[in-house]
């Protein structure tokens, strides 16, 4: 299974762009956000300054209308996207190159995406589930019954590197987040050998009680806060 | 019949709708409404029947909108509106949602639906041949919640029939529905088939029949869904 | 996989004894705590009281001393017992029950027995994990290579009952813990058809925030304040 | 050679191998520690590395030993001992912390060993044929960090060994251990072969091959490792 470095260093960064900077070509990135909350806005702005191609990129959705993930996908940075939800009607600039055959795209279950992510950070290489069975999305994978019930044999989801936002950090790298602002957030850290964490808040270590830290700092390589806390990908 | 159903004063609005599945829900069950008229269902749920409502994006336990200004963006629903939490309210990340939802531990998902068959298959995320709609978060609910009920027009706007003997489009499960709410009419899956259990005032079976594709059960006694003037 | 039933009425009951009252002959029944803290004392003392047999105990060990766990074995009214650690010294009681065949004995790494429990409760028949390759634990089990690594397949584990312990419960059911004292209590609950939280304290429902909630109410069934707050099934 | 390995001061005691132990962490790291000798590395290691220690029964960040009557029993590491978490802590339960465990987030694993092969098979739960001890979380540790350094007394009371060519204990895990550690010496596992890095003061290369079943790699400079008087 994956091993992150030990980072001993000072896990914050200056700036959201030297903290996308290690992304390289052919890398796999996860991006937290559902619904237009939790996305980590300046981290994605800066990759939209960072020279890379070929990445692949685990999100929720397709990314909608012109910032964000659409941006990244218009400056065509991105060869595949693994989500769950691809083709909302303002997800139109992924749409256009999909129809184009310029980008791949492997659409999965928001709630096997979120396990297969889980399992990835769990050292848990495979798992079953009765999520689609019996649909399009069971085409090509291995089926078997436990109990009467059919399942489908799903995969961990690692990644290269997790994009997250959190509401406060700590200067360790123990995060909360804020409502369900949290949503793919913790799991994707957990799942990714490097996590870079766009905060609102930088606190001092320890001023997050252990019993209310919600992703635990091991999880954690690099801590930016958000240059723009107004900006926001989508609308 | 001459029954134009795309513009018919008989046929059930939204809210008409959404107020009868309001009732149908046994009390104390956990809910989880899907996007469009399943999110309507929370405004007419009398709060004393103990239902507790849970979206997929990490809450459980979303109460009424807030009022306008009072929004706080970071409390939202898996329709991305802004939500209150209830008094008793918990929330977590996708991994726990979904595996609260994967673990059987939800009652009833209420899902808006394109096509429903006989024997309680569900299409609702997608046209074949067509690069539209997502599958979210349809299937982990569809499989792993005890109880689904389909929302949906009995016909398309084309007239096409949607209540139908085996869906023609993509499924997002199979066997799962156990209840289906339309504009027309609702609609018991069972063992045996569909029952017509209730028609939208007004209309009548004859109607409900023509527009179903399955046979359908008719018990002794059905009754009729008000409407609002 | 399991269906846990609606309980619309008021969870709380009067008694650790009316709290076990339901748990039948041949029931599954699953126990909290690790190194002598959040076990539900309480309700162990009760089941001690209440009139069943044949039971199959999910633990983490097989009780220590002449208390708790130890004292339902010591009854024998414990068939089988699935746990991480049989033997410790002061397990002499089970020991002994085990040695003359009269206790049954499955013995489970204590991560895969913690990820059996989340199984159980988030609807994965079944998975696979390089815990106990090469080892005596592999016995009998299905293996298979991922990325050229041994795994075994485990399966889920549920249970009719959880007896747990927790720090805090609302009237509505969510709980949280206390520093170390969660342990398995939270898995176990998700793993349970029916979850019997003994509290400390029990608040008014609103009392926890939604984001500290550690157990959300859905998946606890009975709560009782637990009479004896300085019992201790241990020492 | 007639050297008595039940009672002789130049062996390491306890606190010594724990030193030596503290010393070999690389800054930074998080490491489990198992009962017994590990629990007490935690004593001598240098603040200023900014290792963090990890327990599995849901605690990042265990800190010292609370004073005699301070102790908050809610807080234990998984020896059972009441432990104060450090600034920047965080605590879970036993399914997030098996998570973090098995995959592979934790740096080191310190756990005592009964028997280790030349290969790195680590035996430390139970003897063969006896009913006597547990699994606990050894096997999801040793298959789960990244490295596992192996701490026992080098020979039995008995005076039989211990470091083997192959166990005749049940096994933890094949292929785990990097670094033993014992009252003798310091030995790594390698895909050479075993090295003797490091010997206790007073002892020879000599005694440390009599009492080690494999063949040693014997490297050009073999330290001593100190002993408190």
């Amino acid at each position: 299974m994956q091993k992150k470095k030990n980072i001993l260093k000072n896990k914050i960064v200056s700036s959201s762009l030297e903290a996308v900077s290690e992304i390289k070509d052919g890398s796999t990135v996860s991006i937290g956000g559902f619904g237009g909350i939790g996305i980590p806005e300046n981290l994605l702005d800066a990759l939209l300054k960072h020279d890379v191609q070929d990445l692949t990129i685990v999100s929720n959705h397709a990314g909608q209308g012109e910032q964000g993930l659409s941006a990244l996908i218009k400056q065509k940075k991105v060869k595949k996207l693994i989500c769950s939800y691809a083709f909302h009607k303002n997800s139109y600039i992924f749409r256009d190159l999909f129809l184009s055959k310029e980008i791949e795209l492997e659409q999965v279950p928001q709630g096997t995406l979120a396990e297969r992510l889980r399992a990835g950070g769990a050292g848990i290489p495979a798992f079953y589930t009765k999520t689609a069975v019996d649909t399009d999305f069971e085409k090509g994978k291995e089926t078997r019954i436990f109990s009467g019930e059919k399942t489908v044999l799903e995969f961990a989801l690692q990644t290269d590197f997790a994009l997250i936002k959190c509401h406060q950090a700590d200067n360790l790298g123990n995060l909360t987040y804020k409502g369900t602002a949290g949503n793919f957030n913790p799991v994707m850290a957990k799942a990714a050998k490097i996590t870079i964490a766009e905060t609102e808040l930088l606190l001092k270590t320890g001023e997050i009680e252990p019993e209310s830290v919600q992703t635990p700092s091991i999880y954690v390589n690099k801590i930016v806060v958000g240059e723009n806390i107004e900006l926001r990908s989508e609308k | 019949m001459s029954f134009d159903p795309k513009n018919n004063d008989l046929l059930l609005t939204p809210k008409d709708i959404a107020k009868r599945i309001a009732k149908e829900i046994p009390d104390g069950s956990t809910v989880n409404l899907g996007i469009g008229i399943p999110t309507l269902v929370a405004n007419y749920v009398d709060p004393l029947k103990g239902i507790l409502f849970m979206a997929e994006n990490g809450i459980l336990g979303t109460g009424p909108k807030p009022k306008e200004g009072e929004e706080d963006l970071n409390y939202i629903n898996a329709s991305r509106e802004p939500v209150i939490p209830i008094k008793g309210a918990s929330i977590f990340d996708h991994a726990e949602a979904f595996s609260m939802i994967r673990g059987g531990h939800i009652d009833i998902a209420i899902l808006g639906a394109l096509q429903v068959s006989e024997n309680g298959d569900l299409a609702n995320w997608t046209i074949p041949g067509e690069a539209r709609g997502g599958i979210g978060g349809a299937m982990d609910l569809a499989k792993g919640v005890k109880e689904v009920y389909a929302v949906m027009k009995h016909i398309t706007k084309d007239g096409m029939l949607k209540f139908l003997k085996k869906c023609s489009y993509p499924l997002t499960a199979k066997k799962v529905v156990t209840k289906i709410f339309t504009d027309m009419a609702l609609i018991e899956i069972t063992e045996k088939g569909p029952i017509l259990k209730e028609i939208a005032t007004g209309l009548n079976q004859e109607l409900i029949e023509e527009f179903s594709e399955p046979k359908l059960i008719i018990p002794n006694q059905t009754s009729f869904i008000s409407k609002e003037k």
